[in-house]
């Protein structure tokens, strides 16, 4: 089944802090063990989103995006 | 004599302490005259990390470091940085488990993969610092180990005087080995 | 207007720590502003972004507003004489524990009393973060800081009381665990004409959440969620809109007083 | 016109002249002997469609006058010692911000509380150094009430031209007394200059060249700038690493009021009646008043300046090189301090006249003949 | 005692000076480069008795500190310029008042905020003129963490043998750099004198002889005295109105410190470097460690002061003249001023270096050339 | 102890002007305390009065008690210091409505939320008396002054709930027309170990009442009386004791941790 | 009958503001023609004291003593 | 020509707006300079008033009055303070309701019951300022008769203007007559 979202995370502004895997209701994002270059840990997405955007609203770096449809 | 130390990777790795503790070990058991220094400011948020270090027998008057003789790199960052103002005659020790050299004149580097040592040896990961710090000592002969380690004793937070002082000797090991 | 036309996107990434609360107040600041000027309910060229000096304070520096990047503390007298001198502008002052209710606490205060028409969106961390995490009016009693390494022996003020008591119409807090109520609240702020003021518990992961036992920012997030309550909870710190009344803003009497003394040459 | 003479106040003329030069916000604190100026301000703003507000502190005063001036509206405060002390950390802010805007102290005794309702001239270095770091301002010492008037002009004029606080720097003898005033309505007007409206900026805060005064793109214009207190680059940006960055900025924040400094004084003017003597006469403000008057009696040279910062070292060379030197001030040694580095410091003598007053003319030519016989 | 030798951060040692010299009261607000005073002060007090107290502003703290001295406890501050801004009416209180206390300033990059975390010396002349009126403290300044203590200890003694504010004039590079330190513990430690307790005082505040320091009545031991920060006549009751009550008391306050120049830069020492050379040069603070180095370099003299304030022109004078002086700052030029003062102007020449780092060796080297030839 | 000892005779007459509240403030204040100086439970050497600048910022100076008459504002700052340093100090502030709500509302509150151990008392007479008679941030909406030829458009702070706001645990407010409640008042705020504070609706017959149809001190002394209430009645400004709570002073949790870490050579 | 109070007014003192004849309940203070050396006009204890001591605590000029007793 | 002119009393009694008028009538109504000075701070509470005139008709630098040539008094406490400084060739004008005058050298006093006119003549005791300042005008023509009226109806309070004029007028005549 195509995913109703999708979601996307800019590499190169998040800093690794995990609050959107905190605060994801649906479980879909997790800590994986990839780093930018900056050295930071990053989330990774694994499916599942509702689309409530609340990982997207609190990313403290803006590196979020939430949208509808599946990847393009 | 007069040396200048740079010490370099990212925040939380005790950067700033192995820095401190050198200086002393140098100043206060060592007949020497030390100074360290360190970036503040924006400069030192965002992970970067420095702490410098000047270990004379004369006077030191200008107290920043402007051509190190030792780089101690323990992140790619500090290292892509750091690397290109060493002397060269000068050495870099750099953490094999975080950075990736790849300065290609002949100055000299020594790799030693202090955070896998501290991990997996020591079962603590923070202890890396101490690890490189009794590497590079056993390397340079800057300050007696005997120094180092009453300096590592002062400086370290209480209750970890041992694994700290454990970790010079597994860094003096390592490039001993 | 999409959000993403008022980053000024070659300062990014910002100078914040990971995990720091007063990136997601950015997030969800830019954000309503961006609504409200999809909505058309706000002109981006008559909307003015002043802050003071902290972590928090750095915020409007990387909105693509006009923004005033003023002293520690006074943000909001410098607020007050843009806001008089020019009406038109929607003034914002975005803060922090420290810039509002230590060094600022009497702006802030006198700006609630006179019913001033501007939002204030205090960060409110527990400490200082900029300068290293010392403690701050806000730093509850027995909290470790840098400054009170034996465990705080000051009581903290509660905000939104202290604003309340000097007159404040409109106060809501609200937390960073709760994005979307602040989202709305900014929203109600922007709305109101008068002095709105909004508490936004904040977490300092660097510099508070270390030395008192929150390792991480989710903890102190977790921290956040578990110890507030939009009821009145025993033992639990009250969110949600705490006073919502109607009162003249300021600039309004000052500017019916200009009219009636200036005549209708000048003023009408 | 004869209605635009008037008798006024020194204070009242101070108010007149800054409406009259297109002032439009007052915000202040009172205090005395400066608050006439608050007071007719009050009833005089809301007669020309601008707004007068009273702040909490001498602090939030200048806050807001800075926060008015970036709303494009002309502001002013006025104070005296101990609200100038306060002012202090807000005249650096306007100075780093390039904020045009216009501070009167009306000098009191001090230190501290002091004499409140008492002349003085203490606070001349303070206008300079009151404030932490490399900075200039201008600062203007009237010594009639015309002049409180004439110059309150000019301290706006010169606020707008280079984006600097000036400081009208006067003292309560001719904040207080009352003369003869022509409020002049032919007065000149400066406005700051203005970027078009709405025009994306790329440089708003310029580093080069090093005396530059750049458009002001205040608020509300879609300029959209970042404007801080913090060392900036040229887009506005904090830029706090950066020694390059700092030390041109200052350059420029100083050089920009340093470099002018000949032609703020020729066009501000001053008063310099060269006699037959090897003496000269130097004083400024409320005490220049006494000194004049002796200085005819004593037939000797005397320069009043207008202008008090930035100073002129050259000018004073060549206007005062060769006498013996009496300065004369209303406090323990200020100005002439600054007279000493101009000129052989063993020629520059100080009458030093603190303690509420000026010195009497007779008190001057006593110490005139002192120093020459 | 191998234990008292230390390597510490430079105001680390600041605090352990100010606990050795007996202050057993800290009233601050956090401001980077100073921040770490603050810190150890509030591990430390406590362990000796003492109070920590962290106000909600600067100029609170500085009042607070200004109560605990009344209090009969030596008290301090640590501040940067945007907080000894903030300070500067209390500095003017304290003057009048003759309240012995202590204020660090680790001195930043300004204007206004600046450059937090860089090193300047900008604040050197606010240090002296920063408040309104007439009035003098002793200011004194670091160029090793050694001079970070014992410094510190000479503030606290020349602060309460004087009873006039005392300002440790540090600056980021000292203020943040480790080196080795000996606690010393046999440090002379001056206390203010007291009268006896419980006596009834007749003129607290004497108006002569001018350079007089009376003992302080401390509160809280009968002596039910009246103090205040208006102009006082010998009883500490208001006197606003008297000129010759003003002009004697500022003159005493002026005077108790400038006629002890030579005494203080003699007691507290200077470095006069004397080498066979045309030229020398000048610097204090951080950026004397820069100028130490190049002097030697060159073969030229340098003289290296630690009192700022009060000024010794003799002094300078006796040491300099004939001379071809280069003063180096981190700043704009400001002790530059005062130099020009004493000497011939012409030959007082100026590097004057903000931007957040000291000049290195060869900066310094390069000028000293360029002027010499 | 006769209250006459305690003034300086020889500053007297006092340089208010004739009917002016701050003149029995001042009465009352050395009666009171000369009570508790007879009664045993304060001693003169130990109890000192400080206070900012104003008309009622001059009274300590015709006191004889140890008295520090600090800067605009401050007084609550220098107590802070002077009760931290010294605990033995009875500190007890003068202060004007300018003196401790415009220039000095930060200390003022503060000190609440430290809970300070001292007395403050306020003369609240609407207006900055030494000055001439400026508004101030308690003066009445409308009410003229010579700052606000054309009525005032600021709302005034109510001080009690703005320090209520704050924290503080004790709280009246009287008149200058209850000066028998007044000392009761004073009585009380000095048996209180932490921050009292008494908010002394008082009057200025030359800066106020003139300027406000009050032609004569009784005029406003009759005002007074008719416009305050010890019950809630509608249009009428409560007095009385508004909060009386207890909480541990501040140099209490001070000293406690002062004695903890210093263990018992030094502290003990 | 004796009076069982005596009221002093210190006429150096008195500033004439009338705030005693204004407090007093027994209306035994009023005003008078007379002046001090200052030319403040003062009032007069025209007896009837119920020794309430209000005057004496209203005085912002601390020129009343309320005493028992008649004068002696 | 360079007249000195002080004018004292108590506070209410419209000292300073005696001086102020006075200095208008000479420097907006004249050809004359003026200058008005008058005492602020605490020795201007409690009742005293002061309020000084200089006019000349040259420039007046130094502005304050050293030695009276004309004193207004209209308390006895102005009167005895500042009589003896009159100059001995000066005149002292006194409100003859409220001064006993008691210099005994020869300077000129000239009583007016200024107060007392104004309260029996025009019912207004507070425009006695007006009474005795026409009386002033009169003896020494300092100023018109013309430029002084226009200066009081400038200076006093809207409404008022009439009986302030015709208080000037009331001194006028009574030093007349
Ligand atoms: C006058 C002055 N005092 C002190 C400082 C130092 N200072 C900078 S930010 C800050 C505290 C900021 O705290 P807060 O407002 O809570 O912001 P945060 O960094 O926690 O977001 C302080 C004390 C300053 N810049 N200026
Ligand atoms: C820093 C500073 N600003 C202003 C003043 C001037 N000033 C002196 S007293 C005062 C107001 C006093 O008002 P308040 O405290 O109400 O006392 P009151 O005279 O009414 O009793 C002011 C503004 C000052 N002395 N210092
Ligand atoms: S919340 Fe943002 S910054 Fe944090 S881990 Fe997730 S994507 Fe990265
Ligand atoms: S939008 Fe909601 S459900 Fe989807 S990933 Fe984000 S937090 Fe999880
Ligand atoms: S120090 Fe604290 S408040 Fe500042 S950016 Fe870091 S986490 Fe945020
Ligand atoms: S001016 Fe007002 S407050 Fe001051 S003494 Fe006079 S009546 Fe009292
Ligand atoms: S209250 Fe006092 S000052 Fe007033 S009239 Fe009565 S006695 Fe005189
Ligand atoms: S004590 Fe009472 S009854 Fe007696 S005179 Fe005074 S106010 Fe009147
Ligand atoms: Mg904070
Ligand atoms: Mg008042």
């Amino acid at each position: 089944m195509a995913e109703e979202y999708t979601v996307r995370i800019d590499e190169s502004l998040c800093k690794g802090c995990f609050l959107c895997v905190w605060v994801c209701p649906a479980d879909a994002l997790q800590e994986s063990d990839r780093r930018n270059e900056r050295g930071y840990r990053l989330p990774e997405y694994v499916g599942g989103c509702r689309g409530c955007r609340q990982c997207e609203l609190i990313c403290p770096d803006l590196a979020i995006e939430v949208k509808e449809g599946g990847e393009e | 004599m007069k040396r200048e130390v740079r010490i370099s990777g990212f925040g939380g790795q005790g950067i700033v302490l192995a820095g401190v503790v050198l200086g002393r070990a140098a100043a206060v058991y060592e007949e020497y005259n030390a100074v360290q220094t360190q970036s503040y400011g924006p400069e030192a948020r965002g992970g970067a990390s420095r702490s410098d270090v000047i270990i004379s027998d004369e006077e030191i008057m200008y107290p920043y470091v402007r051509e190190p003789d030792y780089l101690v790199a323990m992140s790619q960052e500090a290292y892509d940085k750091y690397a290109p103002e060493v002397k060269e005659d000068g050495l870099i020790v750099y953490d094999s488990t975080l950075v990736e050299p790849h300065r290609d004149d002949d100055v000299e580097h020594v790799g030693v993969p202090a955070t896998k040592l501290a991990e997996e040896e020591l079962g603590r990961r923070i202890v890396a610092n101490m690890v490189i710090l009794g590497a590079l000592r056993e390397l340079t002969d800057l300050v007696s180990e005997e120094a180092l380690k009453r300096a590592v004793e002062d400086a370290v937070p209480p209750g970890t005087e041992e694994i700290n002082v454990k970790a010079v000797e597994l860094g003096a090991r390592g490039v001993r080995e | 207007m999409d959000w993403r036309e008022l980053i000024r996107w070659e300062r990014m990434p910002h100078i914040l720590c990971p995990g720091c609360g007063n990136g997601t107040i950015l997030n969800v600041l830019v954000r309503a502003l961006a609504e409200k000027f999809e909505e058309g309910e706000l002109d981006p060229d008559k909307t003015v972004l002043v802050s003071g000096i902290g972590c928090s304070s750095r915020l409007p520096g990387y909105v693509k507003l006009d923004s005033l990047h003023t002293t520690h503390g006074r943000p909001i007298a410098f607020a007050t004489g843009l806001k008089l001198a020019n009406p038109e502008l929607e003034v914002i002052v975005v803060t922090g524990n420290g810039d509002a209710a230590a060094i600022g606490g009497n702006h802030l205060i006198h700006a609630a009393r006179r019913n001033l028409d501007i939002t204030v969106i205090c960060s409110n961390n527990y400490v200082y973060g900029m300068t290293g995490g010392q403690a701050s009016p806000t730093t509850p009693q027995g909290a470790k800081s840098t400054t009170t390494p034996y465990g705080n022996p000051e009581p903290p003020f509660d905000l939104c009381e202290l604003v309340m008591g000097a007159g404040a119409p409109h106060v809501e807090r609200w937390t960073t665990a709760h994005p979307h109520q602040l989202k709305q609240a900014i929203h109600r702020a922007l709305e109101r004409e008068g002095f709105s003021f909004i508490d936004v518990l904040s977490q300092c992961p660097t510099n508070y959440g270390r030395r008192n036992d929150m390792r991480s920012p989710r903890e102190m997030l977790e921290w956040l969620r578990e110890n507030t309550s939009t009821e009145d909870e025993p033992g639990k710190i009250r969110i949600g809109v705490l006073r919502d009344e109607e009162r003249k803003p300021f600039h309004e009497r000052v500017y019916e007083l200009v009219e009636e003394v200036s005549g209708d040459e000048e003023g009408g | 016109m004869s209605e635009k003479v008037e008798f006024l106040q020194g204070n009242e003329a101070c108010a007149e002249g800054a409406i009259a030069a297109g002032c439009r916000f007052f915000a202040g604190y009172p205090i005395t002997p400066s608050t006439e100026i608050a007071e007719r301000m009050s009833e005089r703003l809301p007669e020309v469609g601008g707004v007068y507000v009273q702040m909490e502190d001498e602090i939030a005063s200048l806050a807001a006058v800075i926060g008015a001036s970036w709303a494009g509206v002309k502001a002013m405060t006025a104070t005296a010692g101990p609200g100038f002390s306060l002012m202090q950390e807000h005249m650096g802010f306007a100075a780093m911000t390039e904020t045009p805007c216009v501070i009167v102290n009306v000098q009191r005794g001090g230190p501290s509380t002091g004499q409140p309702t008492k002349a003085s001239q203490s606070d001349v270095m303070q206008a300079r150094w009151g404030s932490h770091g490399d900075y200039e301002i201008v600062a203007l010492s009237p010594s009639t009430v015309q002049e409180m008037y004439d110059l309150t002009i000019e301290c706006f004029n010169w606020s707008e031209r280079l984006r600097v606080p000036a400081v009208l720097l006067a003292d309560e003898v001719v904040g207080h007394m009352r003369e003869r005033v022509v409020l002049r309505e032919d007065v000149e007007v400066v406005d700051r200059e203005l970027p078009e409206e709405g025009e994306e900026i790329e440089e708003p805060f310029p580093l080069e060249p090093d005396d530059h005064v750049p458009p002001m793109p205040v608020f509300g214009r879609g300029h959209r700038v970042h404007v801080t207190g913090l060392t900036h680059d040229e887009r506005g940006y904090p830029a706090t690493d950066d020694p390059e960055v700092h030390r041109k900025l200052v350059r420029r924040l100083c050089n920009k009021v340093r470099k002018r400094a000949r032609e703020i004084h020729e066009s501000v003017g001053y008063d310099f009646i060269e006699r037959e003597s090897d003496l000269a006469l130097v004083a400024y403000g409320g005490c220049a008043r006494t000194v004049l008057e002796a200085a005819e009696e004593l037939g000797a040279t005397v320069f009043r300046p207008k202008v008090i910062h930035p100073f002129d070292a050259d000018l004073v060379r060549k206007l005062l090189d060769g006498y013996e030197v009496l300065v004369v001030e209303m406090n323990l040694g200020q100005y002439v301090e600054m007279v000493e580095r101009a000129l052989d410091a063993e020629c520059v003598h100080l009458l030093g006249h603190p303690g509420g007053y000026p010195p009497t003319p007779e008190r001057v030519i006593k110490e005139a003949e002192r120093i020459q016989g």
